[in-house]
């Protein structure tokens, strides 16, 4: 119940911010709207932990700034790859053990995996993915286990 | 500036495109197309700031929102055979 | 494709999002491109992403096959409606001042009356995009 | 001051941003099958967009667009990498082989092999 009315207040402010209009007429629609969107979702059973992450907004203020200069650094080198007249790669597909404990955390794993190129999660069964990474000998798994520990960090001990 | 952004755009396009039109497999099609359509996605920011009125806001997410939807229902059909399989990777596997 | 980790919890979160952007483009259709036609069509892509991730049958629980076509003759109904009211209120088919509450601004009553038959609009792309999703992805289930 | 900076940052933003575009539309043609061009398409959802993304919100100031400027920008970070993995995995359970070195040829009848079966 408390989720559902925590995302209700999400989808609330945020019609705010797109609409910004502030009479009533347009108070009210975004009144329904807001109601409509939660109720579907809440009929589908869609409204849990794992879609309205709340425990994860603090630590993930502090995530987002690393993955994002994770992502420039990958970039720049994945740059070099492809401008460099003989492409020098040598694909291979290796597995990690993702130590996060929830689907969530997972998901955010995955998705850094995949968000950072050179690195793409093919697959996720249970705590084990399958990655696919351009150049086998610039994943041996020193950062790939920091970007684990970091998103396990954030999952917290609450999960 | 932004008449080059978005002939940078356009020509990333055309690249893509290639791909798309020879592309071995069918997912080197599908990950191009998606492909295209977020370069469109932004084609459509840096287009509305190249005529001066960036309110065409609402439609690249609009845009982009299709694209992700358009892409993952191409590939469950490819896939499964079947857009509207429930769960059961195997069993859908074994039953198509 | 509900085990897949990835495609389930992202679908999970972007939904309500989708709906809430749906109506807010209904809402805001004369102040940004948009309207009841764009509007129907980012709802029903809503419910065509849960049909995708959770399967046919889940979404047909909450949003049964005779409610989308209800919906489609709904949305007509809408729109005749508020043509036949106006002409009621002693103006011509779709005469929207007539719905204004305060004579001297007749600008309200072409906002209200806009909106509704973009109401009508939005049911209508809604219902018949979702029955047609309805249709193509059962199609053959029938017969197996 | 920030008068002088802004638009030379916009104008940086946003060339790197057209850089890693074309890097990655380039990849796309260059590369040798469709698991590493996955890592090209994904330079251009990350740092392609992204960068001219935020170029365009330095050049329009603080106010409504940019607002939905980020919206955007939030939603192709979040829905990419996602349209990426079902791309990989759906590839990967079709059987189609991984390019490796040493194995061109054998990865290039992987392909083949599955572009005839995959319907």
């Amino acid at each position: 119940m408390n989720r559902i009315l925590w995302l209700w207040g999400i989808l609330f402010g945020l019609w705010l911010l797109l609409s910004y209009h502030f009479e009533w007429l347009f108070l009210v629609f975004g009144t329904a709207t807001c109601t409509v969107a939660v109720l579907v979702a809440a009929r589908m059973g869609i409204v849990d932990r794992e879609s309205v992450p709340l425990h994860l907004v603090r630590r993930g203020a502090l995530y987002v700034p690393w993955l994002v200069w994770e992502i420039l650094k990958s970039n720049v080198r994945v740059a070099g790859i492809i401008l460099s007249p003989r492409l020098r790669v040598d694909p291979s597909i290796v597995h990690f053990r993702a130590s996060q404990r929830t689907d969530l955390g997972r998901f955010i794993y995955a998705n850094s995996i995949t968000l950072t190129p050179g690195t793409v999660t093919t697959g996720i069964v249970a705590d084990d993915l399958e990655v696919h990474a351009i150049v086998r000998e610039e994943v041996d798994g020193s950062e790939e286990n920091d970007m684990n520990r970091r998103v396990a960090a954030l999952e917290g001990e609450g999960a | 500036m932004f008449a080059v952004t978005a002939a940078a755009l356009l020509v990333a396009m055309c690249l893509a495109m290639c791909r798309a039109l020879l592309g071995p497999t069918a997912y080197d099609r599908v990950l191009a197309l998606n492909n295209i359509g977020t370069k469109t996605v932004v084609l459509i920011a840096v287009l509305g700031f190249l005529n001066g009125r960036p309110d065409f806001l609402d439609l690249a997410l609009a845009y982009a929102l299709i694209n992700f939807i358009g892409t993952i229902a191409v590939l469950k059909y490819i896939e499964y055979g079947d857009l509207g399989a429930g769960g059961g990777t195997s069993r859908d596997r074994a039953g198509g | 494709m509900r085990e897949e980790v990835v495609v389930r919890v992202g679908a999970k979160i972007l939904v309500p999002f989708i709906i809430m952007f749906a109506l807010y483009v209904h809402f805001h259709g004369d102040y940004s491109p948009g309207g009841g036609f764009q509007a129907g069509v980012i709802l029903a892509a809503a419910f065509v992403l849960l049909a995708l991730v959770y399967g046919l049958e889940a979404v047909q629980r909450v949003l049964p096959p005779w409610f989308t076509r209800m919906c489609a003759a709904l949305g007509v109904l809408i729109f005749a409606g508020v043509g036949v009211v106006t002409m009621l209120l002693g103006h011509n088919y779709l005469g929207y001042n007539a719905l204004a509450p305060d004579p001297t601004h007749p600008e309200h009553g072409q906002h209200y009356g806009i909106l509704l038959v973009e109401l009508g609009v939005l049911v209508t792309v809604f219902g018949v995009m979702v029955t047609v999703f309805y249709l193509f992805a059962g199609r053959g289930r029938e017969n197996s | 001051m920030m008068e002088q900076v802004l638009p030379v940052l916009t104008w940086v933003l946003l060339l790197s941003g057209a850089f890693f575009l074309v890097t990655g539309a380039l990849g796309m043609v260059r590369l040798p099958d469709v698991f590493t061009r996955m890592h090209a398409a994904g330079m251009t959802d990350t740092m392609g967009a992204g960068l001219i993304l935020v170029g365009l919100c330095l050049h329009s100031g603080v106010n409504l667009v940019t607002m939905r400027l980020l919206l955007v920008l939030a939603f192709l970070w979040f829905t990419a990498p996602i349209a990426t993995h079902a791309v990989a995995k759906a590839a990967l359970a079709a059987g189609t082989e991984p390019y490796t070195l040493g194995a061109g040829e054998g990865g290039a009848d992987g392909g083949e092999g599955e572009g005839g079966g995959a319907p």
